[in-house]
């Protein structure tokens, strides 16, 4: 294991910065998010949830596909990947244990036959640097989903404490990162980095959240789940905002809509969902008229949909981001409980 | 607050068993001791999740123009604010007003967890005013901080009364403020173009396009939202650069101009804190400069700023000069 | 760089028939003058016109049709009123095929097949009924009930009357709603016309039309005794990606791009009812 | 690219929002009087100038305008009578808010153009043009899309 002082950040950001894009948790205007790093900016590694996820980093907002030009009856396709394939290798750094859990989520979605190349590209440029949590709030729950936010995965694995971050590489691209920054980093730091595990693993014990029932949401239970009465109520005070899409690690719906420009049409991909009145609207109608149909989409593709498609792995990481920010504090906590609470009846 | 709101469950209690109302709506305890949801009880067994306390910020206004579609009638807990928004909605013939009964409802100032939280406080689990100051227990045990420092935006400035109520469970009195509610716009106004740029620049970047202050406003009450009309050429779902955030919040801001009772739910829900109500505010404290002072949901009839004028208005070439202000 | 799946290709409309007041189906070549890309019977394509719009379309003509391919599109909405004022010449974009096909070379082999339509619901039953025509020796006898609001709205009738209805070991009934001058076939709706013809309920059925004709006309069929496990419908939802990714096409945990558009029966009784 | 567009060579996009019974009449008197106006001025023509909507402003300024100036008739001569009572209201809180988030005040205008007042037309878009073109490219609020590729 190796460590760096926490003085010494800054100098191991502009060293990554120099050859590779690096993209970490950025104080801007009063709120953290993940955004590329440059001289003089805010870095913010001890804020535990940032407002959006660094999903971002590999499925942004929005993105261009393709550009079309016509003339007359004729269309040109013009292909916009090559601008991404040229793009530098970049760091994704800080990522916590619940973040990265959901990157495999997304990966099932994105990196399944057919392979989005889109997100492919910028997965396979991105060095992940993991960072553990030593503060968990009441609002998460990543151990329910198995997940040890002492330890994340990822290329690089680090752990931050007063005096220093603690760096542990773990695979091939997290060696190599190493290297380049082989000159600010001294060797030392198992001893701090499991007494504060330890004392981490203490707290995530008590979280109250910590013993949340998903025995279930099971494929077999999924008419009886889509089925339950409690929806309505469940569903009642939602406002049919995106706030807890656009802030969830796993979410991944998206849109692809033209834009018209001066040049021809640009086709982009943008974030979407399905909390949305016209997520599902067609010209002859909409499979889903109410927003309790829609607040159920939400809650049975993460617990019962997403899992009977990939191996029982639910897309749900418990980072507690919906529990914070959902304006009429309706969240994936309170469905787990109102419906996982049925279960002997 | 635990004796309004028993007050107020005993009062949901008569109502919903002599059956003069078919539901209540007001709000439900949550997970934690500060995240209650809007709710609505049709019977005195639902009402065991009932609560009132320092954390029901939400306003309930807009959740009637639904319900009051709905058979019977329905008793509704208002705050003052909510109350305007409730005149406002009714003046549009949005809510029916005589499937409501309003109750209005004590109000000394929400507390927003977030800014609790901000505070480096973490697993609180109750909250109580002292005077000028709060009480936060947490499991770690007892914090002390000044109310000012942790009550929502929208009721740090709060100075309204009720507009509307059939009875009324108030046990304090409210105390006037003395603050100025244009005080940050004027300061925003103070600025010089580059510094107002340069400031919306940085917190509009942030909008991540969430449509919550939009769905949670209860002067946004069109059954098709502009911005979700693909006929109206300007929908869209993502910010993909700096100038449709701004379009967004003008066009958003504009169109409740008139009819914003300054609710400030706007910034309540917004998940990056943009300060959404200084848009508002600001249409808010232009009309009252140019057409005279008008505060919108006082009553529940009357034309407002943007569908009445007079001979003599100010001519919008003007507005920047001295004349207008 | 091309087998990007949101990418698609360019195809030129050779050919555009009206069919009826509001259908008009497309025919459809790459630049090259060739046929864009193979598919089966069932799957379907996105077609569209850059900043307009992209929808998914079932591609009606066969597989068996080695020049082209067509798509028949009734007139609904953003897109599909663009394309309809499109002229022969102009160019759109098509990407697939997307989803599962008829199961015309499994389950369907050497039974009798059974196509129910109700109005614009016949361009996917298209692609079927002409692939089985062109190997008609696989199959057993086949029966086609097709019907509309009116005769008018009955697409392409004129390969229906000259071309399918003197294919051999082949019945086809048509019907409309309501009477109508200058017809004298059958009047009514499909599922009462379907159980009046008292059809055996040992052949396999394929139902595509508007979910309320769906619904009534399956009641008809289980009442005359044929089995869930034999029928077989096509869905439609909105779509984006095609491929199963962008999330709104779901029925339950099944996606409709990617595990249908093809349902058994059967298998829709296991999802929620939610299309 | 840079110095290219700040040289004195710039000539801005300036979308006009006419109304059909004053000012596009206006402009029509003035174009028949040989009265010149530039030519980078698009008009649009409104059936009223309460037809403006703000968003057609915001639109105009999305896919590139460099300035927008809306014309309808003068107070109390609408040809719907109060039509442009309520679009003074408006556009005046529409200004003050533009401003308020920091876009240049000058680049959006009002004006009362009679349709008898050709030369007015004239007179008020070549001022416009002027102003414009002296303030520059807008570089506030254009949507980035719109230029790509240039």
């Amino acid at each position: 294991m190796k460590k760096i002082a926490k003085a010494k950040l800054n100098e191991l950001y502009a060293k990554i910065s120099e050859s590779m894009g690096l993209f970490l948790p950025i104080k801007r205007a009063g709120e953290v998010n993940y955004a590329v790093w440059g001289e003089g900016k805010e870095v913010s590694l001890e804020t535990l949830k940032t407002v959006k996820s660094p999903k971002n980093a590999f499925f942004p907002d929005s993105e261009n596909l393709m550009k079309f030009k016509t003339e007359g009856k004729n269309i040109e396709i013009i292909d916009v990947r090559k601008d991404y394939k040229e793009e530098k290798p970049f760091v994704l750094f800080g990522v916590k244990a619940c973040d990265y859990k959901a990157i495999e989520v997304l990966d099932r979605v994105f990196l399944a036959d057919p392979v989005d190349s889109y997100y492919q590209a910028r997965r396979e440029a991105t060095t992940i640097v993991t960072l553990a949590c030593s503060k968990p709030e009441e609002s998460c729950f990543c151990k329910v989903f198995g997940i040890d936010a002492t330890a994340p995965c990822g290329d690089v694995t680090t752990w931050l404490d007063e005096n220093y971050l603690y760096w542990q590489a773990n695979t091939e691209k997290g060696e190599a990162l190493t290297a380049l920054v082989a000159d600010l980093l001294e060797e030392g730091g198992e001893e701090s980095v499991a007494t504060q595990q330890e004392a981490t693993k203490a707290i995530l014990e008590k979280l109250p959240f910590s013993a949340l029932d998903l025995s279930r949401f099971k494929p077999e239970n999924l008419n009886d789940l889509f089925n339950d009465p409690a929806w309505e109520e469940m569903s009642e005070a939602c406002l049919g905002c995106g706030t807890c899409t656009f802030v969830c690690p796993t979410c991944q719906c998206f849109d692809i809509r033209d834009f018209k420009t001066s040049e021809g049409v640009l086709r982009y991909r943008c974030w979407d969902s399905c909390m949305y009145s016209d997520f599902t609207l067609m010209a002859h109608g909409n499979s889903r008229t109410t927003q309790m149909q829609r607040f159920r989409q939400r809650f049975m593709h993460k617990l019962v949909y997403y899992p009977s498609q990939n191996d029982g792995l639910y897309s749900c990481v418990g980072c507690g981001r919906c529990v914070n920010k959902c304006p009429q504090h309706l969240n994936i906590v309170k469905v787990i409980k109102t419906l996982g609470g049925k279960n002997d009846d | 607050m635990k004796e309004v709101e028993t007050k107020m469950l005993e009062r949901a209690k008569e109502l919903l068993e002599s059956g003069e109302v078919a539901r209540v709506v007001g709000w439900k305890k949550g997970e934690f001791c500060y995240d209650p949801s809007p709710a609505t009880f049709e019977s005195v067994e639902e009402l065991k999740d009932f609560t009132y306390d320092w954390f029901c910020g939400a306003n309930l206004s807009k959740y009637l123009i639904q319900i009051s579609k709905k058979e019977g009638k329905t008793a509704v807990f208002l705050k003052p604010c909510d109350t305007y928004s409730f005149n406002q909605l009714v003046k549009e013939h949005r809510i029916k007003r005589e499937n409501i009964h309003v109750i209005a409802v004590e109000c000394r100032g929400k507390f927003d967890i977030e800014k609790i939280k901000a505070k480096g406080i973490s697993f609180v689990t109750g909250a109580q005013l002292d005077g000028t100051q709060v009480k936060v227990s947490t499991l770690y045990g007892e914090e002390t901080l000044e109310k000012s420092d942790v009550v929502l935006t929208k009721c740090a400035t709060c100075n309204k009364d009720y507009q509307v109520q059939d009875e009324a469970i108030i046990l304090h009195e409210r105390t006037k403020k003395d603050v100025d509610r244009f005080a940050e716009v004027a300061k925003l106004e103070a600025m010089t173009e580059e510094e107002r740029f340069a400031f919306w620049r940085e917190q509009l970047s942030k909008c991540i396009r969430c449509n919550a202050c939009r769905n949670v406003c209860p002067a946004c009450s069109c059954v098709k939202c502009v911005f979700d009309n693909p006929a109206s050429e300007i929908s869209a779902k993502v910010n993909s650069d700096k100038f449709e955030e701004q379009l967004f919040h003008i066009i958003r801001a504009f169109h409740v101009a008139g009819r914003c009772t300054d609710c400030g739910e706007c910034s309540r829900v917004c998940p990056q804190h943009i300060p959404l109500h200084l848009l508002n505010r600001k249409f808010i404290k232009d009309i009252d400069n140019f057409y005279g002072e008008y505060q919108a949901g006082e009553t529940a009839e009357g034309k407002t700023p943007l569908t009445s004028y007079t001979e003599g208005d100010t001519e919008p070439n003007d507005v920047f000069k001295g004349e207008a202000k | 760089m091309t087998n990007e799946t949101l990418i698609p290709k360019v195809g030129v409309i050779t050919d555009i028939r009206k069919d009826t007041p509001d259908v008009k189906t497309f025919r459809v070549v790459g630049t090259d003058g060739k046929k864009l890309f193979e598919h089966m019977p069932g799957q379907c394509a996105m077609v569209s016109i850059p900043g307009v719009g992209e929808c998914m379309f079932s591609i009606t003509s066969s597989p068996t049709n080695e020049e082209y391919m067509e798509f028949s599109i009734k007139k609904c909405g953003c897109v599909t009123e663009v394309l309809h004022a499109l002229e022969e010449g102009a160019q759109v974009t098509v990407r697939g095929p997307y989803g599962k096909n008829f199961p015309v070379e499994g389950d369907f082999k050497g039974k009798d097949l059974l196509f129910i339509a109700g109005g614009i619901g016949l361009a996917p039953l298209r692609s079927v009924i002409n692939y089985v025509r062109h190997y008609r020796e696989n199959y057993g006898k086949v029966v086609i009930v097709y019907g509309a609001r009116s005769k008018d709205d009955l697409v392409d009738i004129e390969e229906i009357q000259t071309e399918w209805m003197n294919e051999p070991n082949t019945e086809v009934y048509l019907t409309i709603d309501r009477p109508q001058e200058g017809w004298d076939g059958h009047v009514g709706f499909v599922p009462s016309y379907v159980k009046e013809l008292g059809l055996d309920p040992n052949m396999t059925a394929v139902l595509c039309g508007p979910p309320i004709m769906i619904k009534f006309t399956l009641a008809g069929l289980l009442e005359l005794g044929f089995d869930k496990s034999r029928v077989y419908t096509t869905l439609e939802l909105r779509m984006k990606c095609g491929v199963g990714k962008c999330g709104r096409c779901n029925v339950g945990d099944k996606f409709v791009c990617k595990d249908g558009p093809v349902f058994r029966m059967t298998e829709l009784d296991e999802l929620p009812d939610e299309y | 690219m840079q110095e290219v567009t700040e040289n004195k060579e710039f000539t801005p996009n300036i979308v006009a929002f006419c109304c059909n019974w004053c000012s596009y009449a206006g402009a029509d008197l003035a174009g028949s009087s040989r009265m010149t106006y530039p030519a980078n001025v698009k008009i649009i023509r409104v059936p009223c100038s309460c037809r403006v909507n703000p968003t057609f402003i915001l639109k105009a300024y999305q896919q590139g305008a460099d300035g927008v100036i809306i014309c309808g008739c003068h107070p109390g001569d609408c040809h719907y009578v109060t039509g442009n009572y309520y679009t003074r209201r408006r556009i005046a809180l529409l200004f003050s808010m533009l401003n308020y988030m920091g876009i240049e005040k000058e680049r959006t205008r009002l004006e009362w153009v009679s349709a008898a007042e050709g030369q007015k037309f004239s007179a008020v878009m070549n001022d416009f043009v002027k102003t414009i073109t002296e303030l520059g490219e807008n570089k506030r609020l254009t949507d980035l899309r719109v230029k790509e590729g240039e």
